[in-house]
């Protein structure tokens, strides 16, 4: 149905951002494929009985800590009918009771209990050989990585930690490397297709250029010390500089517009930042395929998490976070840097409308065309030092032609 | 000061605060606010599970002008407007000078195609500072009902 | 293109609640098929040029009472150049002239004026050959029971009252008994597919679980006398109970949620009624294949019908009424009763979600699986004592799968 | 009662109705109401052609009460919020101890996910019975504009 | 006159305004103006561009009863309604008997099928004629934020 | 995939209004096709440097004008990821710079700068071989007539005098014979197929009906002097009447809706005209296939384009001009009577609602069943005299077919 430019990697065709049939074709073969998706935080389910809804693509999910601690994940979907069991974002459950006719499941998600299954009086009721074994949720296979919980659909994926790779594991390493807490959600909207937003969170090429305040106060240059690093193929990627390396020139007096002149900060205490880890590293995007992108701004963390709403609209959920023996000032500190950060952020703004700029910009004519990802070469290699280059971009699009078989 | 005269002078700095923003008049927002202020959005999902995440929080009028800068020369977004509408305003107390305040808001964008949306509603939570002269904003806390925000967000609301 | 489950009508496969194609071939093979589709009520044509708009799936269909008296329906569309001919829910009209050109229909859709049929000053116009008599509107057949009007775009479907069966015009004649007088209109848009909500319709399992309002307040348990009434293989059913029977036990205690415990009504005048029928029955909701209820929950009694909005929405038309001669203060609780109907009803608020929650649990991954209905079994049969059953939801998909050739 | 004095109360009360209902506090809600009321809820195509249907019928302050019972513990609904705005409140005859008002109302309801819609629009009709101590509605009759509503309506407007 | 008479006057203009609109008591209208005056729709597109052009534009009474004939007997659209709201109305200048004034409008529209819309929303920009009797507009321009009408627009905003 | 009626073009199958792979279809024949499409006019680009954005059916199209004065149009998609470059109506460039990567364009389209093209301290950048003319924007072919610009993404099609035609180019003459001066835009959304409304812009037999305000205040009647020119078999079409010939009677006393008969206008300054053409012609309609109006009204004149959004919808851009030498009297004559046109006009507002009343008309059984235009006969051609024709119409729908193949 689909082929791809002779050009391979360093091109994508633009027909996958609008078709519905790709689109239909993507849930099946990659979000219910042989890939790990990112679920929600451990910390999210603190005790037994704590719940968290999330998705799977289109489909809804349910993600529970049950009564021993284990953490499961099972479609949201009565087994009767259909109905969702949970609508809220998360909260706390003996079982799960079905609003449309009370089956209930408990946290694992086995059916314990059908409202009148032996009937009234003697009379109705399910069949004899009606067995609450096989009517149990839709179970959805989980494993958790420093405290982030992934799901798949898939038997034949490899482990989590293999999918990951050692350099995607190295980083979530750094950065889970002790408890979190929670400081609050935010929830955006956009007017693209998915895979524009996760291209966009692995474009090293974007992020100093469309991102004005990113250069303008130097908080990231391709004039730093930075890098790229690619794995699984390129699948994951992460995107990385070190604020006190900057070199000055190649922005200024350019005509990129990416730096403004003349303009400062009133209150320059927003950027003010704590160097919180000993590699140097003060801002790293890492991008998980398909939907999870894991950041680091200054001293802002967060997870993000794409959900496709079909072909033509996502909703990007952002899980921002610090940790929990962060004393008041680093506190206040991460809460201001918010700021930069989310869909009112001085950084992020800018990548909400990018999106809809091209989903538009792509229409018509465009079916026929590909964009053009040659930064950097044409293969996909990491790189220390230059992140002028587009070879994250380029492992998004193999990873996307190895499951979509095009 | 006479009660209704504090619900005029109330009223007012809301009407000149919706008129400098949906006439993008930006540069003038700052001084609606006293030097040392609070000025945030905030979801509902967030404000009332007590998470402190916001979606802007500026902390003193220094970082309400930063604000402004970027909306003017930093960030990157369709140009759109927003039309205000404000009801329910209630002065809830009055501590010597400040006046804690509420009123529900509503915001209507619209984009330069023209198309129109609710992009915003909630209350406004407010602490006003009254005269000798204008009242000013020394707090105002926009809770949102909404956990969404489309697209992005770049004014203040 | 639709392959349905082995098992059979216990088992209907949740593609059919969301596929473009499916619902494309519903519109063909249900509403333009051998069905007769409930259009208004006769009550609503008082005179001669009285008229209605109403629909069949997706098409705009007018009813009106011609210059005889008699009853007749056709297509809402110009057969100029497609224009509805009226917008209005109801009126009166001399006749029906196109907005458009003016073309000018009579009151059984007959073509009778062509606006400059012979030009102007011997130029332009139709063709001489051109006949009126080929231009009517698209006619659909009507019929008749007891008041209430159904029409039919097929030659071929049995008369009227065969297709209803002696159990459903019985009940008719029950309710139908006397002239009616409309109290007003409900309308309700639902965010899933019109199926889902003649399932719920006709579905007594959920009646006394989901509807708290029901158990709680004693209108209407399983313990009470009751049962369902399938025909015509199942196409339309009955489910009715009589409230004078209850017997207590088999909710209190059992932790089905479906009732509240320490809870009563400031004002129970609410649920005082008045026993209108002599066969004691209370509530009973009749399901018409493919689109129509009748209900009678107390003293409401209501038509409702669900009109398809494309494969995930749907409007419900609810039409509320009396009897001419209810005394003051019948007419009195009938409307405070009304509190316990509607979009905004006691009982049916729990209805408007209950769809809406299945849509979005059966999305994604649930394209692939089908809702289980077992309970009494495996077969379509009428029932008298227990309403532990999901009878009435299989002779649902009996009457699809007999349409839908599947 | 000056007539300055009369609208400042019903100005008051109107703000205290939309803050209650806005705020979730449903119990106060009843008691905005005098014991012996009419809360009705109809739709203007109804109404306009003398249909006595309501989507929502009061007849007592028990009645009320026990559609706060309802929305509290009875009804199955997704978790939603309401923010109204009123417009062009008048008080268009004063009868004794009663003023007979109208008003436009807006009401926008969010849902759990953030989705924002247009839910409800239309005019208050009510019966407001003046103090001594504050006005309390004897009658509100809330005409929608619209004869349809989304999925359901569990919340008084 | 005192400030705070005109202030009532003003705004009670607005919500005769608004009242007779959104009751579709057309007639009416023409009578809120002076007999020479400007009633005058324009996009935001235009007006900050210079562009003369209007969606709707009087220049006398006559025109706004021509306009009320145009609606009443003349065109053919889907019946509908208005509802308004207005926020932050201010008198910006007084000269002499003429006050300049200016408000938030919205307009939600809701068609015969229950369908509503934020169909316009902008500011009114109004020179008001003060009393000895009832103030009067003799001047309306409504600017309204959206370059685009939906469908269509024949009742005034 | 469409087969059209034997009865030829005095038919037009619904279908075509709403299915979304005939949508797809126009798209690829007719917009991208052998066709040419009005973009804007030469007045709205003044200088170097001034660009609108239009579109071409579901493509966005940038029109500029370069340094040398000269107009050309390109797709407004970045050739690098597909960015719009553009998003405002028009302005003002010294070129065009894509916001994502900050891709650099000239006026032409030529791609003039690629930021970071050989990367940061010597790593990084493009492939040595990445040259810069291969990637310049998607250029669109361009020519003007009389100050319209067209576009075309064919190569085939004639040149754009013979595709408009003697006649055509006669009338365009006509109106566009001195510099023009634009009085503003209005934009209207329509809840119908684009080419109801292209459709609706050539039917004579609608203008004196529908539009009451025309026959009842005489501003345009059948029995007036006028005619229709119907040219390139029928693909354009011009349809006129004069004013001052109007005959009385055909319309008094017919029970045609469309006279009023009993009302005046209070203040009829609003219908007062000048006579500015020689030829007496008060009212002409010109329809450009495939999507191009051009309007004389009394003293209005405007461009209108209709831009598909999908089978169902469109938005109608209007261009409203006068001459730059006009003197005040006219200047401010045709601003009153521009009430008579656009979204709110006396006549127009008519035109807005009532395409979607087809569209609703002609839904569910519908798609079976096609319009009949029989007016006039059942071929295509002109007329002088007589406007009680549709052969405007059928000519429309010989370019439909000719393009379509079918
Ligand atoms: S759908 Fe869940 S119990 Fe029936
Ligand atoms: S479409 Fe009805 S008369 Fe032409
Ligand atoms: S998309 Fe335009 S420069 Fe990259
Ligand atoms: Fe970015
Ligand atoms: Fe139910
Ligand atoms: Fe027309």
């Amino acid at each position: 149905m689909l082929e791809w430019p002779a050009e391979g990697v360093s091109r994508a065709p633009y027909r996958v951002m609008s078709d519905p049939e790709i689109y239909a074709q993507e849930q099946e073969r990659i979000f219910r494929g042989p890939v790990w998706n990112y679920l929600c935080l451990e910390a999210e389910l603190p005790e037994p009985g704590s719940f968290r809804t999330t998705s799977i693509g289109d489909t809804p999910i349910l993600v529970a800590r049950n009564k021993d601690g284990a953490i499961g994940a099972m479609v949201n979907r009565c087994a009767h009918k259909g109905a969702m069991l949970c609508v809220e974002a998360g909260g706390k459950r003996q079982h799960f009771t079905c609003p449309y006719h009370n089956w209930t499941y408990d946290l694992t998600g086995e059916l314990c209990g059908v409202a009148f299954q032996h009937g009234v009086g003697g009379q109705g009721g399910m069949p004899k050989d009606f067995d609450l074994a096989q009517h149990g949720l839709e179970r959805v296979r989980t494993a958790s990585y420093q405290g982030l919980v992934f799901g798949t659909f898939s038997s034949s994926v490899e482990p989590l930690e293999t999918y990951l790779g050692p350099g995607m594991t190295a980083h979530l390493q750094r950065v889970f490397h002790k408890p979190i807490a929670i400081l609050g959600y935010h929830h955006q909207t956009l007017e693209n297709n998915w895979k524009l937003y996760m291209e966009n969170s692995r474009d090293p090429y974007h992020a100093t250029i469309l991102h004005t305040f990113y250069a303008t106060f130097k908080l990231n240059r391709l004039t730093m010390d930075g890098g790229i690093t690619v794995e699984h193929g390129g699948w994951h990627s992460i995107n990385y500089s070190k604020g006190a390396t900057l070199r000055e020139g190649s922005y200024e007096g350019t005509g990129i517009r990416s730096v403004v002149e003349g303009v400062g900060l009133a209150d320059p205490s927003l950027i003010e930042r704590k160097q919180e880890f000993e590699d140097g590293i003060t801002v790293a995007i890492q991008s998980l395929f398909p939907s999870c992108v894991n950041q680091q701004i200054y001293n802002t963390l967060a997870l993000r998490r794409i959900e496709p709403l079909g072909p033509l609209r996502s909703e990007l959920h952002w899980t921002i976070f610090g940790y929990r023996d962060d004393d008041p000032a680093l506190r206040a500190m991460r809460l201001k840097q918010s700021n930069l950060i989310g869909p009112g952020g001085y950084v992020s703004i800018d990548d909400g409308v990018i999106g809809e700029w091209v989903q538009r910009g792509i229409a018509g004519s465009g079916a026929h065309s590909s964009a053009v990802m040659e930064m950097g070469g044409r293969d996909i290699v990491s790189t220390t030092g230059s992140r002028a280059t587009e070879a994250t971009l380029r492992g998004f699009w193999n990873g996307y032609r190895n499951l979509m078989d095009c | 000061m006479e009660s209704s005269e504090i619900m005029r002078q109330v009223d007012d700095l809301h009407t000149r605060y919706i008129r400098i923003i949906d006439d993008e008049r930006w540069e003038e927002w700052p001084h609606l606010f006293t030097e040392s202020c609070l000025y945030k959005i905030i979801t509902r999902e967030n404000f009332d599970q007590g998470l402190p995440l916001s979606v802007m929080e500026c902390q003193s009028r220094g970082m309400l002008t930063d604000r402004v800068t970027g909306l003017r020369t930093i960030n990157v977004y369709e140009p759109h407007r927003y039309l205000h509408q404000i009801s329910g305003l209630a002065i809830e107390h009055i501590d010597g000078h400040t006046a804690r305040c509420r009123s529900n808001y509503l915001v209507i964008r619209t984009m330069l195609d023209g198309a129109m949306s609710v992009f915003s509603a909630g209350v406004y939570l407010d602490q006003i500072v009254l005269g000798p002269g204008k009242p000013l904003f020394k707090e105002r806390v926009v809770v949102a009902d909404s956990r969404r925000i489309e697209t992005l967000l770049v004014f203040p609301l």
